[in-house]
């Protein structure tokens, strides 16, 4: 490091995106409203004046096109990082991504890769409503033959892109919207390529672990913090890395604290949580004092009303509640 | 400002106020809009559908309670020229449980079943096809009905457009699309996002009688409509109407407009359908002096009512929270 | 009942069928090749000739169009059944599904709702290669609004459509492709209609329970006779309700055997599976003696070849040795 | 048969022979196959291209090996045609692991990097986007190379169809569309699918440059396709043929064909492709008498010599079964 420097994650994805089309001439950015506009979050600003129409490219509302577009470049030679604006749209591109993204490489026998990165904005909390609220990572997460990232700070934001770029295989990459204004310090300069097959223990403690990621983890930080002025010592892992999942650091935790909550934003059926508290039933047993506790969305259609809103997603207290029920204080 | 001569509107005094009326019950609902949007009293996005109230209020004129609309997230305007009382649409806004949706949509999701307004439709293309099958169920149940169908043009790359167009045709669908073609969707000009920028084109290449209109010009816009509805009432099939308009405002409260030039914005604005409207009802002597005014005096008053009705109505309960998810056990077969 | 006869499921299916449009003049069939073609997996043959072409109804290859069409028809007053010919090309619908069908009713307030059924055939088996053997079920199960069922017996596939058609929100029924020649006695006559909200008990047992849904049931109840013959009892679960699941009747099996394996022709991480081994552990922490148990598809495109679709997807062979660990023997 | 006029091919001697040959390759191999499914030796679903052989030839004729071919699941013509062994065409419909996809992919599934041959795709029309995606590759890349899709007239109803037909023209990529239109897709007629029943019209309404091609003359195709890839190598952008065929076996295994009849078979049949190229070229003194049955017997030894690889071939360990589910690790960034 070379002394840090304090940026949105926004600017580090802005960053990220600047750094990767220098490096690399085969890298192009492309998507709905990415170069004029400057990206739906702002995330490409300037962009286009920097690189030009070819690599930083706006594309019509396609998302099936322009996806499988990007599956075919990579295949020609490419290094694509295809903005789909938020995962609520991707549902249009999912035939693409599962069908073939995922595919093509077992399937040809090994022949083909598709080295493609995936972005998309993700989550609720800014009253959105039911049709721009989801958190389907989970459903990504199930796709053998993707990998699934989901930066959750500033210096994540800043470091996965490249990591992902560098996978020869395709890389989703889950920006949570509520992050873009998070300011943090990173390191300035230097290779800032990130691994992105780890989890990271983001608080250390011994009486709970609360496993998270993406949007989630400072709400499972705060809640840490109000635990701790009552003596409940929590531990904060972040997955930073959905599929494949780092099963080693959840489990070494848990080890030591025998609880563990997961905060995921998904709905709770089916979530990406159920998985974790299945793996953890899996692989640590015996080492569990409790159920791993799992604090997910209400299961209902994001609705608009702020208070509402929040009643059906993880929330601080919500998280603090489930600890002190598994621990019984 | 010229009569169209496609088909001859019968402008009584009445309508011209009616019309007029309308396009400024939606300009002035869509400013108090965005200033309460400053307010925080409205949150999330709200998409303005100002400079193009010629559209709604032009295509509602043709159709009747019995047909039904489909709009996007930019539908406060249809909502409120179907006739969706503005404190209900307000309430909506505000998340209020009196709201059109009950304040679980917000601007984006306004639905009104008596009415048959089938929302606020905020994936992109995404309430074509539910227009399609709304217009099947009339032509199954020998209904003869219209179901009018707005989009932008943003909307007709989407692959939904083109599945929904052909559904239509092939199946003689009484559909009107709309295509509020205003050149740009978000920050994407047309020309970055369609090969050929004539939208009708597209219709015409299902066999669709598509036209195109100036989306300025309110009367040209109802002229259109009849004549389309008449035909998709008389059994022809879809009709495809591309009406070429502009929205004045960005596209949603966060957007800093680098897409486009102040200079065009202002061109546009020189076509404000409402100010061309009044001027030409007032120069052929179909609004009399004064009642501009007026009207706007009962609009503003409605507006205020809508908005003490908003702030006054009460939030829906946490504990409703899951209602609706499901249908309450509805108590055995339908037959 | 009125005496029992023979038929397939492939019958069974179409005899539904035949039924709901004799009975409601509202319900329609559409799909593609539902018509003309008597369906891909022949289980609308004859109904072309029956019903006329307006109720059953052939469309084009537009799946988000069609699936699209029929939430609007069934706004409109209709009951619609639209046939996907396979979930894995539901993956071009799951904007409408998702977005629409699953959420209209609590968006509009509660005043619209979408009495629509879709069919679908799911599962491998068939040696179709890996964009035709997805099993994704678990992703419909995580939508709120969507109501999910599997029929995995002749008479659930006799008497499911029904119930799902008097529903007034939207059920998904999944058809595993390998149970459509499967023959079994069903009641004849009288209202077939059954229950679509709970599991069922297949067999009884005290050793473990087996819990499973669609194409895996017989190969659960395969493993079970298997188990049998060592002594070993197996009860099996079919969750028939892939959403809502029927908590208390799994959780009331496993307070009996203390030990469950969930059965599930999903990819293993993030499948149904874990959904129920989360479910379990979290009301039955304390019943269970030991970890519940998952027999799931290895996480990899579905090769063609048999021996390898065989390898990746759950056999009898798996589930009883899956059996034999959590006991121990 | 006449020669299309609209461009003369060279047709040589040799050229003519290797045009039959071509064709009798695939109908034969697919012969073998249809009788190797019976026997239980190919299994899955198998799409016989057999009665649309002159596509599949006359197209390849126009395109070099630094081009690319993205097919559908009926793509074992396509695959020959492209010069990919038959023993390896034939030990992956086998799954055997020395089969094109390593047998992993069986007949619906056909990869070979090194001839650019992209598959195999069995979602209908998700192959556009990825021939518009290598393309644009090119095009980037500044390579003067095509890319040709082929996919049915039933794929021209899909959403996928629309978007990547308008962002190969927005974006002049080199594209070459190929729609191989038989009339059916399965079981519905065109005419049930589309509501204008002349695919290329689409075409058109995106500014695509679109022939229609009597698809069982591959003189006629090879020249549509010559003129068409000679337009795109220009820097004309994409370009689009319709190709009139028919399949005459049923759509795969499992089709009853209960949706055309018998009559309908057999009128087409006496427009087949390789009996009538063969009687023209026999005719215009450019196949020699005999040398059908020389070609022919050539190809049943190519046959025999696939099948007989096919049938000793290894299969893919089980303990291989996880492999290329992702690249192994592969040491780092890629600059
Ligand atoms: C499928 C989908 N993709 C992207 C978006 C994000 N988005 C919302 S509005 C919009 C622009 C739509 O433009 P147009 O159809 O022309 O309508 P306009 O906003 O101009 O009225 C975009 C890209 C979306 N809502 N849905
Ligand atoms: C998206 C999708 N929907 C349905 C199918 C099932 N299906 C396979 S082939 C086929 C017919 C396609 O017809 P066409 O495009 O005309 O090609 P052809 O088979 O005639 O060569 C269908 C419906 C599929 N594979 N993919
Ligand atoms: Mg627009
Ligand atoms: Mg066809």
């Amino acid at each position: 490091m070379t002394g840090g420097r304090k940026i949105t994650y926004r600017e580090a994805v802005r960053e990220a995106l600047r750094e990767a089309l220098t490096r690399d001439e085969r890298v192009f950015l492309m998507g709905e409203d990415v170069g004029r506009y400057g990206g739906a979050y702002a995330c490409s600003m300037g962009l286009l004046a920097e690189f030009g129409e070819e690599r930083v490219r706006d594309t019509p509302l396609s998302e099936s096109g322009f996806v499988g577009a990007g599956i075919g470049a990579a295949l020609g030679g490419m290094r694509p990082i295809v903005e789909i604006m938020t995962v609520n749209f991707s549902l249009l591109a999912l035939d693409q991504i599962v069908n073939n993204a995922a595919t093509l490489r077992h399937m040809s026998g090994g022949q083909l890769s598709v080295p493609l990165v995936i972005r998309m904005a993700t989550g609720a909390g800014r009253q959105l409503a039911a049709q721009h609220s989801h958190s389907l990572e989970c459903w990504y997460a199930h796709v053998p033959g993707l990998k699934v990232v989901a930066p959750a700070t500033v210096a994540d934001a800043r470091g996965m892109l490249w990591t992902a770029l560098c996978d020869p295989d395709p890389v989703v990459i889950f920006e949570h919207a509520a992050l873009y204004n998070d300011e943090s310090e990173v390191a300035a300069g230097g290779d800032l390529a990130v691994d992105i097959a780890s989890a990271a223990v983001r608080r250390q403690g011994t009486d709970a672990t609360l496993v998270t990621y993406g949007g989630s983890l400072k709400k499972s930080l705060a809640a840490a913090e109000v635990l701790a002025k009552d003596g409940i010592s929590c531990e904060v892992v972040d997955l930073r890395s959905l599929r494949p999942l780092d099963d080693r650091t959840i489990m070494a935790s848990v080890a030591k604290t025998h609880r563990a909550i997961v905060v995921d934003e998904g709905w709770r059926t089916g979530s990406l949580a159920a998985e974790i508290g299945t793996r953890t039933m899996e692989q640590a047993f015996f080492d569990l004092d409790a159920p791993v506790g799992r604090v997910c969305s209400a299961e209902v259609p994001i609705p608009y009303p702020k208070h509402l809103e929040t009643a059906a997603t993880p929330q601080v207290d919500g998280i603090v509640a489930a600890v002190r029920g598994a621990l019984r204080r | 400002m010229r009569m169209p001569d496609t088909q001859k509107v019968h402008l009584s005094r009445e309508h011209a106020a009616e019309l007029l009326r309308a396009m400024l019950l939606i300009r002035r609902f869509e400013e108090r809009c965005a200033a309460l949007y400053s307010a925080e009293k409205i949150r999330g996005f709200l998409h303005l559908y100002i400079g193009q109230e010629a559209n709604a209020v032009g295509i509602m004129q043709a159709l009747g309670p019995e047909d039904a609309v489909v709009a996007t997230y930019r539908e406060h305007g249809h909502a409120l020229a179907r006739g969706l009382p503005p404190s209900e649409v307000m309430a909506e806004m505000f998340g209020k449980a009196t709201g059109s949706s009950r304040g679980r949509g917000g601007s984006m999701h306004i639905f009104d079943a008596k009415r048959r307004f089938y929302g606020g439709n905020a994936i992109v293309g995404g309430g074509l096809p539910l227009a399609v099958g709304l217009a099947l169920a009339d032509k199954m149940q020998k209904r003869c009905r219209v179901t009018c169908c707005f989009f932008g043009e943003g909307a007709a790359a989407e692959g939904e457009f083109h599945e929904s167009l052909n559904l239509a045709a092939l199946w003689k669908l009484p559909v009107l699309f709309v295509c509020e073609n205003n050149r740009y969707a978000m920050g994407t000009a047309i020309e970055r996002s369609e090969s050929v920028i004539e939208i009708a084109t597209h219709a015409r290449s299902y066999g669709i009688g598509a036209e195109t209109v100036d989306g300025m010009d309110v009367v040209a816009v109802e002229c259109a409509a009849r004549k389309a509805t008449d035909e998709i009432r008389a059994g022809g099939g879809p009709r495809f109407l591309e009406n070429r308009t502009y929205r004045f405002r960005a596209h949603s409260m966060f957007d800093a407009e680098l897409y486009r030039s102040k200079s065009e914005v202002e061109e546009w604005k020189k076509k404000d359908p409402i100010v061309l409207f009044s001027h030409w009802a007032e120069a052929t002597g179909l609004l009399a002096a004064g009642r501009q005014e007026e009207i706007e005096a009962g609009i503003m008053r409605d507006i205020e009512g809508a908005v003490a009705h908003a702030e006054q109505a009460p939030w829906e309960p946490v504990a409703d929270l899951l209602s609706d998810v499901y249908t309450p056990a509805s108590g055995g077969p339908t037959s």
